[in-house]
């Protein structure tokens, strides 16, 4: 998914944008702001954000560079995102409130594919990967299609994000909610009953490489949108990438977020830290 | 604003790091608003070495108070993939090419430079003297009698502007540039990253960085990279370009003043595409 | 969590940087409560002189990104003046005393040596060497063979523990830390300050330090501190105090994982008198 | 003026306290907060003041250390600050709002000292100088004595710093409120008129340079308190020192901030940059 496949440009430069709504969703915090100059993004595709003020100051003086996170939902001028804070960017971001101004730069990289005709869409995520995937589901179900949706979580308190996505079925890790166990179990299961399917998948390393087996094993596409910690999040640092299958490295700002599941090396995960 | 290097007619001071702004990725994000509102006055390439390199395993990236360090590992595709692919899309930039070279000795430099000699896209050469000597482990842009002796081998391979990007790891920089100025460079670059290292937040005493160690770079050095550059400014009479944390135009000002005749916006790049054009725009109100 | 330093038994790793508190003036502010709640397990004095010295004229400090320039320039009583005036004083601490001293030469720090010797109340001597060279310009502690040098004439001058604090401005501190192992120093503290500028910024091309440049510290250089001194683990086998940015515990435990067996706190007790104890409690838990 | 006059002794350590009262007194913000811990400062002391959250992250990533402020009142377990916008650090002050904690070390410093018997005390002031000198003016009046206050500023906008001296006739460069000229000024006629006197000064070092060289020449006794960069107010840094008659320099923050004017060295401006 190298190919730029017709993605709009984005705006060359930063814009600064007011945040106009704010919400608590469990330990998730939505907020939304009004981009009129800004193209329409689609699904899987990101911005760079960044607090207009007082960026930094925060543990360790940081944050210093701006923080990629995935359009939730989009339409009218307007964006939306969703945070969970692990760290100062995110904490930094979570607590901006209305009226602050937010720096953006994008839409920023590629984005799903819309599934092949015959292909019965399954979006497979978990914990904070549920933002691009409800703006997939959101696409999906405009144009009509029906949409499979498996969703894994910690706990009972994180499960509260599928409330994104209507209709999705929840596997939490402690059994609290839902299925009792990963979601890839879940997935297997919607496999099994009907392979013709393509997987959508975005959520923690550990759970994309399942969803990158599964998909090599069964023959399954398998569209993985990756995260990787970047400093641009357009081509600039050479700092995101992920290795693929050649052995060579690919910046996942430009040549992703969205992988093709067989496209990633096997040891892809392998410089990664367990975090 | 003009500004002339070593024969170069630039628009305005402000140009890019090596390594901190790809062109050829900026297009297919931003598309032709990137060549319409180039931020840079000459656009300099990354590094390219005599064989491609993948460069380092991820993760290459750690954020600091008040700035980065990296890792990268210099991927690039090599000379002759540099010449096949990257250079018909640098042909068409709106700006003179300068293009970063490295390489680990007197042989590898003056190869690369021989094969860059007949382009004539290509204005200047900067030499990135950042590579470790293989035998003293010491970056050969670290000892002024190193550094002599690869440029007396080098330096006639070139017809083209020579620059030596030097390495700030070193006991006195001026030194250095000093043997680079009588060694026949026509300018100095200053200052890149500084040896740095990231730990492992999540397992004591490891390496973050897949590379072990990296560079630092960002507002955090700039005060570093200011003294630097003032000695540098003092020692010798080539037109230096200066860079290290510049962050606005008031930073800049600072770096001109100290003596640069140009200022390198790398770091503050990646917080913002336009930031040398924002910059160039403040030195000039 | 007590820590053997050449001999000295230290209740807790962290001490704090030389010239970085000032337990007279400490007692002045605070109290008997420094002596009740001492943030140190060892206390280090400023660096002392032969002779007095008054410092630089101010400004002597400057605010950077994530840190701080200082030209404070040595201000002390000279070593007779210590002895008289501050050392009953030192004599007091809770804590082992550590007497920082500098010398341009071999004969001044032979002197120094000479004058701690009679004193029991000094644990050890740490050898500041970042003092320029006349002839070189350099560091004396930049080159492994000057340090060599000093070191031949003047460590059989005490039979003291010696503490060689290096400078961080060199090419390559593993080689000047084993210099320093080879010539009978009992263990080595770094980093000292990164070499700075920091310009007016009221006046174009003006140095706003009134000693001209001056040293970066703080969070800004701890990833500078934390590669030199993994590099010095790497290379040496004696005990290493270090320091650079360290501002809280997890800091803290990053440099003891790359190979410290003390740590001290210099910039961060400015921010908090207590940084110490917080850090060494922070330690603890 | 550098024993240490029976100062009672700061807590060792920063302590966090609450920010319970705000306002805006033309370019002026003044804050309170409740500080029960701490002992009671005296006229001319000062504390190290940060912000408990996101000091950092304005211009040039700054503030990172402490600022020094003057204590403008104290009672009851209350402190109370006076800011003048000038940089990042005081900027950040300024931000602070009710709620929001202030991290503070002190009282620190030296003070000024009680006029002696027979000697009318004249206060004399420049812009954000007033702060240490209302705190002395309120405690003079406690004590029955009569205070005459001068107090100079830039304009008209600037000059509503006189409303926290009650009583106090002004001076402004531009003439746009009462004297128009020097604050000097005032104090030369003040002299003229009855020379025994003690005068108390804070401002700007040109000022306190004024009120060193009319001291110096009159013989009337002048305590002057002086602004110094600090980065620790404890005495740990040396990096605040002010050069002294002697010829050596002397630490603002543990000697200071108040020094009898006759202790300055002539040329003690001569580091200083213009402001
Ligand atoms: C394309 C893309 C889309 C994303 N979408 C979203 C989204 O919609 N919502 C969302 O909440 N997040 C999203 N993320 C993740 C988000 O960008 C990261 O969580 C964020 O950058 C973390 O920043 P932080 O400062 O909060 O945490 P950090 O402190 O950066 O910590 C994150 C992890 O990185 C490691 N780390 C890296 N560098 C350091 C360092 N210098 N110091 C300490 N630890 C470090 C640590 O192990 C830590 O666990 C997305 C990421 C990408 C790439
Ligand atoms: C004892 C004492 C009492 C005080 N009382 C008060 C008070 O009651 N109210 C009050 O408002 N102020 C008071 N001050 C002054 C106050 O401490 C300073 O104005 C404050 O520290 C400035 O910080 P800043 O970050 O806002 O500005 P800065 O950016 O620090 O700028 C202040 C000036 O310092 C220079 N400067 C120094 N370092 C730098 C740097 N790194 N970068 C740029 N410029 C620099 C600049 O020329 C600038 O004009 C007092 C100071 C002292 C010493
Ligand atoms: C991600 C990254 C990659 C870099 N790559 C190169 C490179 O390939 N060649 C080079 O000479 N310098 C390289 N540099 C150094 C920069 O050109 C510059 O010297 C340094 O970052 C200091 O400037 P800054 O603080 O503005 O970033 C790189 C720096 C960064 C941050
Ligand atoms: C204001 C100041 C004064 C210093 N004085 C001395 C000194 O007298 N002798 C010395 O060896 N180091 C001196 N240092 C260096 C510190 O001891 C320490 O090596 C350095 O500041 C790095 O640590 P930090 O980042 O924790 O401050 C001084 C540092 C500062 C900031
Ligand atoms: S984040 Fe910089 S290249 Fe991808
Ligand atoms: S401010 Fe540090 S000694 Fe005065």
């Amino acid at each position: 998914m190298s190919e730029d496949d017709g993605r709009v440009p984005a705006p060359f430069g930063t814009r600064d944008v007011a945040i106009n709504g704010i919400e608590e969703l469990g330990p998730y915090r939505v907020f939304s702001c009004s981009d009129p100059a800004g193209p329409v993004p689609s699904a899987g595709q990101f911005y760079m954000l960044t607090g207009a003020e007082r960026w930094g100051g925060g543990v360790d003086e940081r944050p210093y560079l701006p923080r990629a996170i995935s359009v939730l939902a989009a339409g009218d001028g307007q964006l939306s995102f969703v945070i969970e804070v692990v760290g100062p960017g995110t904490g930094r971001l979570a607590e901006l409130v209305d009226g602050d101004r937010l720096r953006l730069l994008g839409p920023l990289g590629n984005r799903f594919r819309p599934p092949a005709a015959g292909l019965r869409p399954i979006l497979c995520g978990g914990g904070i990967g549920v933002a691009p995937l409800a703006m997939m589901a959101q696409q999906l179900v405009a144009e009509g299609r029906e949409v499979t949706s498996l969703l894994g979580f910690r706990d009972a308190e994180h499960a509260v994000g599928a409330e994104f996505i209507a209709g999705a079925a929840v596997a939490t890790d402690d059994g609290s909610v839902g299925h009792g166990g990963l979601v890839t179990e879940l997935l297997l299961a919607e496999l099994d009953r009907d392979p013709s399917a393509v997987v959508y998948s975005c959520g923690p390393p550990q759970m994309l490489d399942a969803v990158r087996a599964i998909s090599v094993a069964s023959g399954v596409p398998a569209q993985l949108a990756l995260e990787a910690p970047m400093a641009c999040g357009y081509g600039a640092c050479y700092g995101c990438v992920v290795k693929v299958a050649d052995g060579s490295y690919r910046r996942t700002c430009v040549d992703g977020p969205v992988v093709v599941a067989d496209e990633l090396a096997i040891d892809w995960l392998g410089g990664e830290r367990s975090q | 604003m003009t500004v002339d290097l070593c024969g170069i007619e630039l628009a305005h001071p402000v140009i890019n790091g090596s390594g901190t702004f790809d062109v050829i990725a900026a297009r297919r994000v931003f598309g032709a608003a990137v060549d319409e509102n180039f931020p840079f006055s000459a656009f300099v390439s990354k590094t390219i070495t005599l064989e491609p390199r993948l460069g380092n395993p991820p993760p290459r990236l750690f954020e600091t108070p008040a700035g980065l360090i990296n890792s990268i590992g210099l991927p690039n595709r090599g000379v002759v993939g540099y010449l096949e692919h990257d250079l018909p899309e640098l042909a068409t930039l709106p700006v003179p090419l300068i293009t970063n070279v490295m390489g680990s000795d007197a042989d590898e430099v003056g190869q690369l430079f021989e094969a860059l000699e007949p382009c004539d896209e290509i204005a200047a050469i900067e030499l990135n003297v950042s590579c470790p000597n293989v035998k003293t482990g010491l970056d050969i842009g670290a000892d002024p009698a190193e550094l002599s002796k690869l440029l007396a081998v080098v330096r006639p391979k070139t017809s083209k502007p020579l620059i030596v990007k030097l390495t700030p790891n070193t006991a006195n920089v001026a030194l250095v540039a000093g043997a680079a100025e009588a060694s026949g460079a026509d300018a100095v670059s200053l200052i890149n990253t500084l040896r740095a290292f990231a730990a492992d937040p999540t397992a004591p005493g490891k390496a973050w960085l897949g590379g072990g160690t990296g560079g630092q770079s960002g507002p955090a050095i700039r005060s570093v990279a200011l003294a630097q550059t003032s000695a540098v400014a003092a020692a010798i009479e080539l037109p230096i370009i200066a860079m290290g944390g510049i962050a606005n135009a008031a930073n800049g000002r600072q770096f001109l003043d100290a003596g640069a005749r140009v200022i390198a916006v790398g770091t503050e790049s990646f917080r913002d595409p336009l930031a040398g054009a924002k910059i160039a725009a403040g030195l000039l109100s």
